[in-house]
């Protein structure tokens, strides 16, 4: 139990009448990568979003149960969502980049955190994390132009950048390849692999191939129902659920 | 440009942090965060306590010219004075003056503090009759004209009493202050009294302040807004049917359609300017324009409405256009993409979205434009007027005043009667604001969305 | 149209309201409209021309000037009547619970003009308190609240106050030394007041004057004589020369600070507009306008030559050139 | 037909045409089988439009223009002998246009036809008197040529009004029919309904233009009258302020521009913050039902109306001001100061920056902030930099609204900061602004041809250009710091 | 020549200064389904808007040369770009459904387009369109739901049915599967397929089985250059361009 990075326990999520996620417990093991599969609208964002408590901006939403990361309730009413945030960094399904030049959206998170207390310091965390997210050498020499200027893809690794600058913990990431190329998908799949020996990564991904390459654990879900969580392998070769199998094999949807 | 360069990687593995335990940092971010909070608290609090501030002085000053004081009166109506010819003649019966009419009440006066055994020592008839507004002899004759065969009669009338005696009611005049007042004396007021206890003398619900026109410096007791609400209300009809459409319609060309060049500049900087433009300027203009060159008449509601329009106008399309701009360009695309023309985006689209921001600017530029006296100044509205307008359309030409000018009026006269009328008034331009501004705000609710 | 159009000085403005109440209520017309913006903007408007969309009469609180009667025949407003319809006073007061005050016109002087004359020489004005000026008055801080420069009331105190004031206390023969004999240059040295805040510009109406002296209560206000009639459990009145203001003091002329009230009637509408001609001989009738009519009751001291004007309005006659 | 029912007539011409044409377009659409290139309504508002627009157009030229053509002709009419010594040819002209008018009102009273005027029916030897009956003023007794032209002029007014009318209803009948009769499905009725909608949005945007234009011209030409009897040297460099009644004045604008300058920026320094402040906070932080109840609330100060404000200043701000902090700190002792009206008035204009700048934040897409929570930062920080900067250019336009209706209030200034103009540093001075001293000039006791009335057209003149100035700078402001989202 | 839908010479794209589009000239063959392929950030998009003048709402977007669709240049000053539009539906990278009710998402352009005459046409429009967009089982008893209250594959399968609903002869597809699980891609895909008979596609997707399996032709982008454009088949197993051949086999990025 001590060894999860992330524990939750009967998490019930509704938008209003709407049940979106229905008893979920589930474990997340430290320095590993967990991917969440399941089809379109079965409640993967809306769990992740979980937890890093970013469902409070919803005010439809409402969340029961028990999450835990480290041991520690993050509904406990103790709990700052901001640390928890800084803590637990997100890269969101749609890209959203801030209306400011590239070098402040990514600038943005080690500032408020004062991570660096000199600027060259602060150039530096920008250009590795652009780099580490496989965007460096498009925007190197535009830094200050908009980053809503940035084509689909580029933003979405601009965002990842952006989450990779305030180094969390635990990254969740909602598909952050899903406008990418294979090469800079690959990039980003690489990050993932460095990150992963200091970090935690959840991954959300449509893809069953990216799932088995980068994660050591995969969670199925299924109209709000955790149908399935095992070790990557495992689900994939030989899972217990029909459903995990038939989702897998491309039968239902 | 910023000019960087990638350094060597940094890999720094801070130990794992508790989200219970807040570290320094955080707790001073966290204490940014509720030093603002407060701020904004604070902010919200300084606006509503100045908000409810000024509100109970108003009303303080102004909720007693709700009530009234009356003096019921059975007024024999004397054909000796009224028809001496004997005949009833409409005409001979319109040539007889209030001057005829006031002995009337003073005798009807004294007969009744007589019958209730009154006596006021040091008190004369004429002191007496004091008491009574001057707007008695004139509510008599209206009385009498509209029904002449009333002459011979004994009528009850409810007469107004004088606005000292009124004051006297409301705590504005006392004993002390009506020994130095050379307009009422300490024997009157306990005439007042002795009147009161013998059920003489009442005071109930003013309804005629909301209908009766103004009336002059001798007497502030009778005093009403007819004239001013409905001046009001017809130029308020004229602006809001012109300067809405007006408004939004000129933002949506210059934030949708005008090409993005030097003239457009020109006209944004324009129109940020027309707002800076003294109100009185905007009627130095209506005079100018729409009663020396049109030909409109003077202290006419719709020259009123219109110079108010040209005046809201400027406020509403900078509050439209910061509206639309808001409004972010994926919504546009989705429409586009699907077919629709501009236009058709505009409409159905962009422009839901912005109406909060176009009610808002609605709803403070008729705010301003209710409140407004300095234009009308200058187009003869700051008048006195007891003549009511016609009905609408014809209305519109015919000389009004407005609730602002009379809230100006009343605050320069004398009789400090008319102090409360004045904020009388104003309550009833605030209940008239928050009235017109009330599908706006409804609706202003109803299309808040965030996305 | 069918009302009387009337526009002018907000000096004559109650007067003028009281009669067009009565005139409203007394006949079958309607009752007149009467504007107020001001005397300047009053005469403009009566000489804008002949017509429906001009004002009948202007209110005045100041002669009309001859600006004003060739911008009228420019505009082919030949004939202008002119009615005078009686006198206004003007009376300074203070707090009722301050100290009584007693003054001559050489006391304002000597408090309120920048320059005046201390042991014979021309200095910087130096009194604090009224008196430094004159040991007979209170010990009180000078504190005047005066009319702006834009009411008509302001002409009447610089010239019957300051400059009177002036000659009186010798201020006027230093200056013109000063300025080496220079009449004009002496009396304008006389009305410019002093500028550290100890008389105060009240460019808004009697209210205001009178809120500023509720606030400070070392303050003296200059009032009409109707105001302060109607609010005398407020304010205390000053004497002026020993005279105290009243009806009565300033229709003798004992009481120096007064001008006369006119109103000017287009002639060309008196039997056009409907009413016109009815309304002023309404106006300066005995009833409204004599000296025991609610014109006077309420402050306005009646006009001894008013037979006269009564009989110049029925002959209609218009008024000649400006002497 | 008066111009009144001619619209109305119009209007209901092109309601039907709305329904004619939608029709038409219909059954054309099924006779033919093809596909209508634009919505059927669209080609009922084609064929309303070609109806009504240019139909009013017509009218509007026309009412402009005919008594332009009419004078010249009446014009010729008018020998010299009759215009009156020293007077002008236009009030005579404008004489015949209301002894016309006159003899309408005449025949009206008299329900008489027109025969009566020519053959006599009615006496009209003393014009004057007649006239005077229904309520016309003359200046002067009529002359029969004068008189002559009147009839002319009647005449010629009769003509063109029918001429009018005909002209109008066949070009709006004439057109209609004919764009009834261009319909065709792939008739592009939308781009046509679409472009008159557009010339409409175009034609309200120049309402501003005009107003401008407007108000330039009605300051122009009286600020010049000024200038002609005031050096401009003076009126704008001097920092003197002194009119008087009998001339001699001296009307250096500089005291008062400033004035205007420090009594709006304390306003605005009230204003800004607390305006910001509320908005932030009723837009991220405040719960639903507050938000509803307190932003209605608070745009209530912007409504009432400022002698209240002006009120509160002299008689609890300005003592107070003056008991608590000039005195003690030897700043002077009035009670009306730039700081008392500049107070009062920040409080009055919180709502043009609160309500406006709330909507625009509102307006800020969740998306952003979201991505701002998820990287940790707090809601002030979110709200400080990124909905902030996104909402930039609406805040801006609000604060500038803000400062405008600082710059043009007269009431609190006037009882809050005082009539005095000054030229001095210190807040607790009274002092006075442009906008007060244009109204308090323009509605003076002084004549209105002198320089002591005049110079308040000078003066809103230079506000105008002043502000102007103001406004290129905070559009440039703005332009370099927008962010466009999304 | 004449058998192509949309056919471009020498297009170039500008954003501000930023050249995007260098010299592109492509025949778009009718029904059929041509796919776009290329890095991140290399002009798919950019070239994709062109075709129904989507850029004209981008004011520092400048477009030069000559794309036509049957012949008639669309950027002639005499196109109605409205009229274009309703011919060429695009379904935009980031998928932006209105801030209405799903029903309302779908029904707002065949309204606008006056496709139904009644209340239960509409109905029918919106239903088959979802059904097409393999929507429809998962928003049936939702259809007054806002449409931004959609998990992000939901939206993006809004979207396509929203552009569908209008039946386009031409519609431009921009990474229509990047949110959607592999049964949700397949159920488009079939979607592609149907909609081929009649129409015309073209496709922008990172995923080159996504390419190979929907698509007859394939043109291969790489920083604002057209690469490359064939039949899919020769793309894959014998590209011309060594640029092709690597991106492909996922060597460079
Ligand atoms: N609005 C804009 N302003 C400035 N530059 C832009 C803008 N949109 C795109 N670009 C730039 O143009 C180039 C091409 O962008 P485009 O969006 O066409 O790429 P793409 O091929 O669609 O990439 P992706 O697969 O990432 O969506 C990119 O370098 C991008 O940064
Ligand atoms: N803000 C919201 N309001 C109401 N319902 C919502 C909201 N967001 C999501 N839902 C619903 O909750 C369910 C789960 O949504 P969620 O976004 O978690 O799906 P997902 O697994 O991320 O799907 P996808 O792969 O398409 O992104 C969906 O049925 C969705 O329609
Ligand atoms: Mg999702
Ligand atoms: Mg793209």
């Amino acid at each position: 139990m001590n060894q999860s990075k992330v524990s939750a326990r009967g998490v019930q999520v509704y938008y209003g009448d709407k049940h979106a996620i229905k008893d979920v417990a589930i474990e997340i093991h430290p320095r590993s990568v967990t991917a969440f599969i399941g089809p379109s609208g079965c409640g993967k964002s809306t769990f992740l979003r979980c937890i890093n408590r970013m469902n409070d901006t919803i005010s439809s939403c409402r969340v029961e149960g028990h999450i835990a990361i480290d041991g520690e309730d993050i509904y406990d009413p103790k709990v700052d969502p901001v640390q928890l945030r800084a803590k637990v960094g997100m890269v969101f399904q749609k890209p959203n980049p801030f209306p400011k030049s590239i070098y402040e959206n990514v600038a943005y998170g080690p500032r408020i955190h004062g991570l660096a207390s000199r600027k060259s310091e602060l150039d530096d965390i920008v250009a590795s994390a652009l780099q580490k997210a496989g965007l460096w050498n498009e925007v190197k020499d535009r830094l200050d132009a908009p980053g809503t200027g940035l084509s689909g893809g580029q933003q979405q690794r601009l965002c990842i950048a952006r989450a990779v600058a305030v180094s969390p913990e635990v990254i969740l990431m909602d598909e952050p390849c899903s406008a990418l190329d294979p090469i800079a998908t690959a990039k980003v799949e690489e990050l993932i692999h460095e990150l992963r020996e200091n970090f935690t990564i959840v991954i959300v991904t449509h893809s069953m191939q990216q799932a088995a390459r980068v994660s050591q654990r995969t969670a199925m879900f299924h109209l709000g129902n955790l149908v399935e969580v095992d070790d990557t392998d495992k689900i994939f070769t030989n899972p217990d659920d029909q459903r995990t199998q038939d989702y897998i094999m491309g039968r239902f949807g | 440009m910023i000019d960087i360069s990638v350094p060597a990687d940094r890999e720094t593995v801070s130990p794992s942090k508790s989200i219970l335990t807040v570290d320094a940092r955080t707790r001073q971010r966290h204490a940014a965060e509720a030093r603002f909070r407060l701020m904004g608290k604070i902010a919200v609090a300084i606006s509503v306590l100045a908000l409810v501030g000024l509100l109970t002085s108003i009303l303080s000053n102004g909720l007693s010219s709700f009530r009234q004081t009356y003096i019921t009166l059975n007024v024999y109506l004397d054909p000796a004075k009224l028809d001496k010819q004997g005949n009833r003649a409409p005409e001979a019966i319109a040539k007889v003056t209030t001057f005829s009419y006031a002995p009337l009440i003073q005798k009807a006066l004294t007969d009744a503090m007589a019958a209730k055994g009154i006596a006021i020592e040091g008190l004369n008839a004429k002191s007496a009759f004091e008491l009574i507004s001057k707007e008695a002899p004139a509510h008599l004759r209206r009385y009498v004209i509209s029904d002449p065969s009333v002459i011979g009669e004994t009528v009850s009338f409810d007469l107004l009493a004088s606005g000292r005696i009124d004051g006297y009611y409301k705590d504005r005049v006392t004993m002390e202050s009506a020994e130095l007042d050379r307009n009422i004396s300490p024997e009157q007021l306990m005439l007042a009294d002795a009147l009161r206890q013998a059920g003489i003398l009442t005071t109930k619900f003013n309804w005629d302040f909301f209908t009766a026109p103004d009336s002059s410096d001798t007497r502030p007791e009778a005093s009403g807004l007819g004239v001013a609400i409905l001046g009001s209300a017809y130029m308020m009809l004229i602006v809001l049917v012109l300067s809405l459409p007006l408004g939004v319609a000129a933002s949506i060309y210059l934030e949708e359609f005008a090409p993005q060049n030097r003239f457009t500049d020109l006209i944004e900087v324009n129109i940020a300017n027309l707002a800076a433009v003294p109100s009185i300027v905007f009627g130095i203009l209506g005079l100018a324009v729409f009663i020396n060159f049109v030909g409109l008449p003077q202290s006419a509601p719709i020259v009123g409405g219109l110079v108010l329009t040209l005046m809201t106008l400027p406020t509403i399309i900078i509050a439209t256009r910061a509206a639309l701009k808001a409004v972010p360009p994926s919504i546009r695309d989705a429409a586009l993409g699907v077919g629709a023309s501009k236009m058709q985006s505009i409409f159905h689209h962009v422009l839901p979205l912005a109406m909060p921001g176009i009610l808002t600017g609605t709803i403070i530029g008729l705010a301003q434009a209710l409140g407004e006296t300095a234009p009308l100044l200058l187009i003869g509205m700051v008048a006195f007027v007891r003549e009511y307008p016609a009905g609408p359309p014809e209305g519109f030409f015919d000389p009004a005043s407005a609730l602002p000018v009379q809230v100006y009026n009343w605050t320069q006269r004398g009789d400090p009667a008319f102090v409360e009328r004045a904020s009388g008034a104003i309550i009833v331009l605030l209940v008239f604001l928050v009235a017109m501004n009330l599908i706006a705000i409804i609706l202003r609710r109803r299309f808040e969305r965030r996305w | 149209r069918d009302q009387i159009q009337i526009a002018g000085s907000s000096t004559v403005l109650p007067y003028a309201s009281i009669v067009a109440e009565a005139f409203g209520e007394n006949t079958d017309f309607p009752t007149p409209v009467v504007e107020s913006g001001g005397s300047g903007a009053g005469r403009k408007k009566l000489c804008e021309g002949v017509g429906e969309n001009t004002i009948d009469i202007a209110n005045s609180s100041s002669r009309i000037k001859q600006s004003d009667i060739d911008n009228c025949a420019a505009n082919g407003v030949k004939e202008i009547q002119e009615v005078r319809i009686g006198y206004d006073g003007i009376v300074f007061a203070s707090d009722i619970n301050g100290p009584e005050y007693a003054f001559t016109p050489a006391d304002w002087h000597s408090a309120l003009a920048a320059k005046v004359v201390k042991d014979g020489q021309l200095v910087d004005n130096p009194y604090k308190a009224w008196n430094e000026i004159r040991a007979e008055l209170p010990a009180q801080p000078i504190l005047a609240f005066i009319p702006g420069t834009k009411h008509g009331t302001r002409e009447v105190f610089d010239e019957k106050v300051i400059v009177a004031g002036c000659e009186e206390n010798g201020t006027l023969e230093a200056l013109k030394a000063a300025n080496s004999g220079d009449e004009k240059a002496a009396e304008k040295g006389c009305m410019a007041l002093r500028t550290d805040g100890v008389s105060v510009d009240i460019d808004g109406d009697y209210t205001e004057t009178l809120a500023r002296v509720d606030a400070n209560k070392n303050g003296i206000g200059v009032f009409g004589l109707s105001f302060y009639q109607n609010n005398t459990d407020k304010l205390r009145v000053a004497t002026m020369g020993g005279v105290t203001p009243s009806v009565e003091t300033i229709a003798s002329g004992e009481y120096p600070v007064s001008r006369p009230l006119y109103f000017y009637v287009k002639n060309a509408h008196l039997d056009v507009i409907p009413g016109l001609q009815e309304y002023v001989e309404f106006f300066v009738s005995d009833e409204m306008a004599g000296p025991d009519g609610p014109l006077s009751a309420y402050g306005l001291v009646s006009d001894p030559e008013l037979a006269k004007t009564q009989e110049a309005v029925k002959a209609r006659t218009p008024m000649g050139p400006l002497n | 037909m008066s111009v009144s029912i001619i619209i109305l007539v119009v209007l209901a011409l092109s309601a039907l045409g709305y329904f004619l044409g939608r029709r038409r377009a219909l059954s054309l659409a099924a006779e033919s089988g093809r596909k209508l290139h634009s919505l059927p309504g669209y080609y009922g508002q084609t064929v309303a439009l070609f109806v009504a627009v240019p139909a009013f157009l017509l009218m509007i030229a026309w009412l402009f223009v005919q008594p332009m053509v009419i004078d010249a002709r009446v014009d010729g009419m008018i020998p010299d002998s009759v215009i009156p010594e020293g007077g002008a040819r236009s009030l005579v002209i404008s004489d015949v246009r209301r002894i016309a008018g006159g003899l309408d009102a005449v025949l009206a009273r008299n329900s008489l036809d027109e025969g009566a005027l020519t053959d006599g029916r009615v006496d009209f030897s003393t014009v004057r008197g007649r006239l005077a009956e229904v309520g016309i003023a003359l200046g002067n007794d009529v002359p029969t040529e004068v008189f002559e032209a009147a009839k002319a002029y009647r005449q010629g007014a009769k003509i063109g009004t029918l001429a009018m009318t005909l002209a109008v209803l066949v070009l709006s009948v004439g057109l209609g029919a004919w764009s009834f009769t261009r319909i065709r499905p792939d008739m592009r009725a939308r781009n046509i309904s679409e472009a008159f909608i557009k010339s409409l949005l175009i034609g309200s945007s120049t309402i501003a233009i005009l107003t401008t234009v407007g108000i330039v011209a009605s300051l122009v030409f009286e600020s010049i009258n000024f200038f002609r009897m005031y050096p401009a040297s003076e009126f704008f460099f001097s920092t003197v302020w002194n009119p008087q009644f009998r001339g001699g004045s001296e009307l250096g604008i500089l005291p008062l521009l400033w004035g205007t300058l420090y009594v709006s920026f304390v306003a605005l320094l009230v204003a800004v913050p607390i305006g910001l402040l509320i908005a932030i906070y009723l837009s991220e932080y405040a719960s639903k039902s507050l938000r509803s109840v307190a932003k209605p609330a608070i745009e209530v100060l912007a409504g009432i109306p400022t002698i209240v404000y002006g009120l509160f200043a002299l008689i609890t701000v300005g003592p107070f001001l003056r008991d608590w902090f000039a005195q003690p700190l030897g700043l002077g002792n009035s009670s009306s100061s730039v700081l008392t009206a500049g107070l009062v008035m920040g409080v009055m204009i919180i709502p043009f920056v609160s309500s406006l700048s709330d909507d625009i934040m509102n307006a800020v897409p969740q998306s952003l902030r979201d991505g701002s929570y998820g990287l940790g930062a707090t809601q002030s920080e979110t709200i400080k930099k990124v909905i902030l900067p996104a909402a930039l250019p609406g805040i801006v336009g609000a604060i500038l609204l803000a400062a405008s209706r600082a710059i043009g209030e007269t009431m609190i200034v006037v009882l809050g900061a005082g009539a005095a103009a000054k030229l001095d540093l210190n807040p607790f001075e009274a002092m006075t602004t442009v906008t007060v001293k244009i109204v308090s000039q323009l509605t003076g006791d002084t004549e209105f041809a002198s320089p002591e009335t005049l110079v308040a057209f000078a003066l809103g003149l230079t506000l105008f250009v002043f502000t102007l100035g103001l406004n290129v700078l905070a559009l440039y402001i703005v332009r370099k710091y927008r962010e466009q989202y999304e």
